[in-house]
């Protein structure tokens, strides 16, 4: 089954805000962020199309789509049939044939239908055919957990797609970097794993739509795909982290600071492609690194991680590189999810773990 | 306290003579239109295939219908209550739910999806145990060996697959045992479908698919999931016949679906059947179904109710009275109170279970994780201890999880 | 060298009367027998819903026929002299062949799978880019833009779903284009085919599905496969109808095809056809269909040649004569030549390459793999040259691939 | 399309034996040696099938499965229609009946269809039922490359498996072992990714299948599953590789030897589960390490071996550990494949690059 927004699930973490009431200030969801950015970019663009499971009159159960096919009618925003590979199969085709299809899959577990056309056309099909083919597609997954969401709901599946080559892996934190990446991704060349992060949707950030539009479309907006971010300066070790987990780290380093630690915390923004300069001239300052993400740890996007900074800024490291992951379980049924994903205290127990001398 | 409503008996339907088995291809199709034993005005329709099963078949079944309604009824205001953190209702189709496990026997399987609890405790799970999943306690609450239920599957259509195994299994080894399968309207659009009823028609295996059409996937009406003439007329391109039938009309739903139990019984392999019915209440609780369609679209089913059809019918022959409706209402009212109080009474989770069933026997990599994990929790335990301020109640530790 | 062996004309058949389209569910069905319209014979056989095409289209259609046989001839000399690793061939099937890209205008596109290889010359493909993956120097050769013809597939039925996107959205730019997708008969099992037709039957989009039944999915009979009526009758599952029609006659396959696309065109919708054939050799060169089938098998489908019909009928028509014989068989020959020399050519790989297309931008990661490859690769060759002994040849090179 | 094992590519590496010539000393393929384990298997417990594609009459593409339909029937051993998802879907069926299915993905790749199965179904019903149902399925992949196959049907697809909580994955290297851990994964109680190397098949150790069948049926085999094994002992640095890529490491190791180091070779057997045990026993020792896997390096299980290795050795290492994988491309075409595998030179140059003080 599936939950939606309107009611999300009595012990959620993030409760989603009422939407309407107009805010002082101009704020804004990260789910607002995401529809505004494919509202802004179809409105631009006549060749992108949304499509999916749900996305038409309901605007998608996380409400992503809201409005869409109203503004843009049936051909350009539309329901298909209840099929995940046949969504991701139209999608090639359509992108073969000049369109930039830009498609959801409802939670991430149910993307997994789909793997074959993923891995097997979307990732490789611009090299099989010597970039004669280019698949400007973006695969939409709300993913990974936090939100008491029962089992399918929550997996943290980036690993998939990270592992495999010719995929673009992207996954915004703020709801700014929602809008940014979104367009960004859209307007890419190549197939993007697009990751929002659920239990983000409903985080909310002074920004304001209309002028973040206007920045994009003036070209002001930095590149973000392959561009990791310092989230916040630190000095004494570094937190690498993305999407879901974001939030999570920045915590962990305000709580550290309260203790005396000066916490760099990493925004990776882009797994594919990584941004080794940043994350490793962070490391290479501070000497100490954890990573946290919420997957399974076992041969995760984190051990990449972990891998790359030994490998690269190894005679910088005070300590071993650390990792701060879900457990090699299936994602944690709703009253026990707490116990699963990576938290302040767990973060804090890693750095303690850093080998510090003093 | 029993929770079988329907006291753990065997097939109703066991032995009775449903409509022969068509032969050959043309007889695959389904019938223009749905079999209709007992209409909405509660009169009984001649159908010359389909006997109309006994009054007191029907009756049994009508209490389970009375009681599936009222299971809906329950789980609808414990998930108001934020008992639950969601309920996908069956209410509209409790006739389709309780046919669909009145049909089989003990040795017989149930493969339902999560909007057929009704199914699953018709079949005879406790009721308390099927909701575990929706409570949020565990993936699934019951044993499905225990009443040949699998669990209520999510990934759409994949459990067909499970099912066309089972019966395999039990084919190999010689056993009479039957399976249903289960699947929603917008489920025979995936791959699985397909590849499910292939493998059950090339391995004359005794499943019967059972669709309930409810006319939504969500917010996805028919239209935009198939132009075909009709779900059952998939049948025919796996070589299996195909049959449709009223999904409000127990009666019938009863006939065809014992009909195909019997005919797969007795080796004449798979068949695929299509209920057509509505989804009266929105998707789940967290759903808004007025973004998709209008309070009228609904209205128009209510006449149609599968119990109210089934109580003029049994009223009218006096097979049903005061008397014996009072008797239902209060089994169903024993089953309800038994949910509400089992969902009201706070269940302990143990962290520790998290890693005891990934793997028969624990691999030294869960060993560390829930040696670890346990290290948190009595540290976290003796610092709550030592401070009485922060103390961290259950909401706490979800809510911002981040109190080190 | 003109290496379109239709001499990159558009459709054949564009605007040829077909069959009319039929209406009504049970019009979905396809007809009893396959439809044909030149018997083994080369005898014509009279059918009221497809008339026989014109004697001019099939002469021109008949010299592509013998230039498909021969293209099949040569790729299986050159596996056997090594030249290239493997080839499926289509002998027996070149009637298929020929007539899913005749069917075709230059605005059309063709979805071929690894077996359609004279499909995709007929269509116009340069032959030796073809046959570039099955050399193994890349994995395609050509420009899926160039003859409107994308890769052929390997994972089975995926490129149906790709042929309705590209038939979506040339249906929502307004355009005229049709798409003719191919699979073979085991592909159908697979859920992709299930999710393609529907998809393009709710859309209805202008694509004609076309299933080449040759009876075998590698060692695998049909009838393992599926146990319905025809594979034409998977067609009424998605509303959309279903025709089948003798593989081996060029003239059926022309007109069944023809109005398929026509019908497309016109707006109608997709369709499923199957031409019923025979995988007259082994599923390729690297397999032994010795171990599950006799030779009796296969010699039953030799007078079925799709050739020898339309000789027959050609010749007793007077529209082949000895010398137009001479002159197909010279194309055909030219062709061959064609493809024997470009294969006999060794080609340069470039591995540099590897990093270049799997982004527009190559990643940081990836050039920093370029770099390390090129570095590698110029220590190789300075210690080559340092070493007369060590001079590693290609074979060297891979064969134990681990000399430093 | 499909090469099967009758005429191999002309480039192959390994090219087969003919099978019917009998041997001097009595010796084994891997691929006779996989064929043995199962006739051993379905002989010995009537519960055990094997399905899928072409393995009935034909005996498998690469010829597993030849003779079992003869020797055990249609029912234990058959050709399934040509369906990965339905093979995997029915196998869990078979599994919650009662039975012990073994089925084969015929290449790597075309196990992807069958990915929802696996990671929805397979990895995680045991743990959703909290045991009641167990699913003793055997996943036999075909995997990797080396072998000039054509375009997916030489995927390293390992990571896939290895992140995901609730598989076992395993990959053999030699001919006893090939015998012994199928076997082994057949009686096992939990869901096994069994991965056979291709390039393996037709490599040939002087081993007696009988005598095989004699140890194992009496008890005599050591557990294999999350055991590791010295491949070769070594004193200087620590090759760590599995399936295809042992061969290589052995080969370097070999190679190294004539230059004057002594490098220990890890053959792990066992991906999940992992032996931490045997691996930093080894790195402890020898304070140098090169993960050797053919698989795309980026979040892979050549990250997480990094990474667990840097955790768990950290004060051991003189040097990053490092690795020779396949680069994050597309498996390329036969013609170029060898610019793609790990190679001996390849592995030495990370050897060098182990920042000898020497
Ligand atoms: C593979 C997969 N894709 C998507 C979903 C999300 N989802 C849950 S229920 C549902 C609609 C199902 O409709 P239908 O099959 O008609 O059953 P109903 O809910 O009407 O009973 C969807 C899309 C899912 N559970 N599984
Ligand atoms: C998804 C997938 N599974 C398995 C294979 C391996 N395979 C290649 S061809 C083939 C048989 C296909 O039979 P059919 O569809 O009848 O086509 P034909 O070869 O007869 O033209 C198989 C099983 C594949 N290519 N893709
Ligand atoms: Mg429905
Ligand atoms: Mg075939």
């Amino acid at each position: 089954m599936t939950q939606t927004t309107e009611a999300p699930a009595a012990r959620l973490t993030h409760q989603p805000e009422a939407v309407a009431a107009p805010p002082a200030r101009a704020t804004a969801t990260f789910a607002k962020a995401l529809n505004a950015a494919l509202a802004d970019t179809m409105a631009a663009d006549p060749g992108v199309l949304m499509f999916g499971e749900d996305v038409g009159r309901l605007g998608g159960v996380f409400r992503i789509t809201d409005g869409l096919t109203a503004r843009f009618g049936e051909e350009r925003c539309f329901d298909t049939p209840l099929a995940e590979a046949g969504i991701m199969g139209m999608a090639v085709g359509m992108a073969m044939n000049g369109m930039k299809p830009v498609v959801e899959m409802q939670f991430d577990a149910f993307a997994y239908p789909a793997f074959e056309q993923i891995v097997s056309h979307v990732a490789k099909m611009p090299n099989r055919t010597k970039g004669a083919v280019r698949l400007p597609i973006v695969i939409r997954i709300p993913y990974a957990g936090g939100i008491g969401g029962v089992e399918h709901h929550c997996d943290s599946s980036e690993a998939y797609y990270a592992h495999t080559p010719g995929l673009t892996v992207l996954a915004p934190a703020t709801v700014r970097d929602a809008y940014f990446m979104l367009r960004e991704a859209i307007a890419f060349p190549d197939p993007v794993v697009f990751l929002e992060p659920k239990k983000l949707y409903w985080s909310k950030e002074e920004v304001d739509l209309a002028e973040l539009r206007r920045t994009f479309e003036d070209g002001q907006a930095p590149r973000r795909i392959g561009r990791a971010v310092v989230a916040r300066p630190g000095t004494d070790a570094t937190l690498i982290s993305y999407g879901p987990s974001v939030p999570t780290a920045l915590a962990a380093a305000a709580a550290a600071e309260e203790e005396g630690r000066s916490i760099e915390v990493i925004d990776l923004r882009s797994i594919v492609p990584f941004d080794d300069e940043t994350v490793c001239a962070s490391v290479r300052r501070t000497g100490r690194a954890v990573v946290v993400a919420e997957a399974p740890g076992f041969a995760s996007v984190a051990s990449e991680i972990v891998a790359r900074v030994q490998e690269r800024c190894f005679h910088s490291l005070a300590a071993p590189v650390l990792r701060v992951t879900g457990f090699d379980i299936p994602y944690p049924s709703p009253k026990l999810e707490h116990f699963y994903l990576p938290s302040v205290g767990r973060i804090l127990d890693a750095v303690d773990n850093l080998q510090w001398e003093d | 306290m029993s929770t079988a409503i329907n006291g753990g008996r065997g097939s109703m339907m066991g032995g009775a003579s449903g409509g022969t088995p068509p032969a050959g291809a043309g007889a695959l199709l389904p019938s223009a239109e749905p079999v209709q034993l007992v209409g909405p005005d509660g009169q009984h329709v001649h159908d010359d295939r389909y006997p109309l099963p006994d009054g007191e078949q029907l009756l049994r079944a009508y209490g389970c219908l009375v009681a599936g309604r009222r299971i809906n009824d329950q789980a609808n205001a414990l998930v108001r209550q934020g008992r639950m953190a969601v309920y996908p209702s069956s209410h509209g189709q409790e006739a389709c739910q309780v046919a669909a496990a009145l049909v089989l026997g003990d040795e017989d399987w149930l493969f339902p999806t999560y909007r057929d609890t009704v199914a699953v405790i018709t079949k005879g799970v406790d009721p308390l145990q099927v909701l575990t999943l929706l409570r949020g306690d565990w993936h699934g609450g019951y044993d499905p060996h225990e009443h040949r239920v699998a669990t209520q599957a999510t990934p759409l259509a994949t459990q067909l697959l499970h099912a066309v195994g089972v019966a395999h299994a039990a084919k190999l080894r010689g056993e009479s045992t039957v399976v249903l399968a289960m699947c929603g309207d917008g489920a025979t659009s995936e791959g699985d479908f397909h590849e499910a009823l292939n493998f059950a028609a090339v391995f004359h295996v005794p499943v019967v698919f059972f669709i309930q059409n409810n006319e939504f996937a969500i917010s996805v009406p028919l239209k935009n999931q198939t132009v075909a003439p009709s779900l059952a007329h998939k049948a025919i391109g796996y070589g299996m016949p195909g049959e449709r039938v009223d999904g409000n009309d127990l009666a019938a739903l009863l006939a065809v679906l014992g009909a195909a139990v019997n005919r797969a019984r007795d080796g004449g392999g798979p068949s695929l059947i299509e209920a057509h019915t509505y989804r009266m209440q929105a998707h789940t609780n967290a759903d808004d179904a007025t973004r998709y369609r209008s309070a009228d679209d609904v209205e128009r089913w209510v006449p149609r109710d599968p119990i109210l059809r089934m109580r003029t019918y049994l009223r009218a022959l006096t097979l049903l009275g005061d008397v014996g409706e009072r008797a239902f209402a209060d089994e169903a009212d024993a089953i309800a109170t038994a949910i509400r109080k089992g969902l009201n009474t706070e269940v302990e989770v143990n962290p520790a279970e998290l890693f005891e069933y990934v793997y028969t026997e624990k691999t030294t990599q869960l060993r560390e994780q829930a040696q670890q994990l346990r290290e948190e929790l009595a540290r976290d335990a003796a610092a709550d201890a030592a401070s009485v301020d922060s103390a961290s109640d259950d909401v706490e530790h979800q809510g911002k999880g981040d109190q080190r």
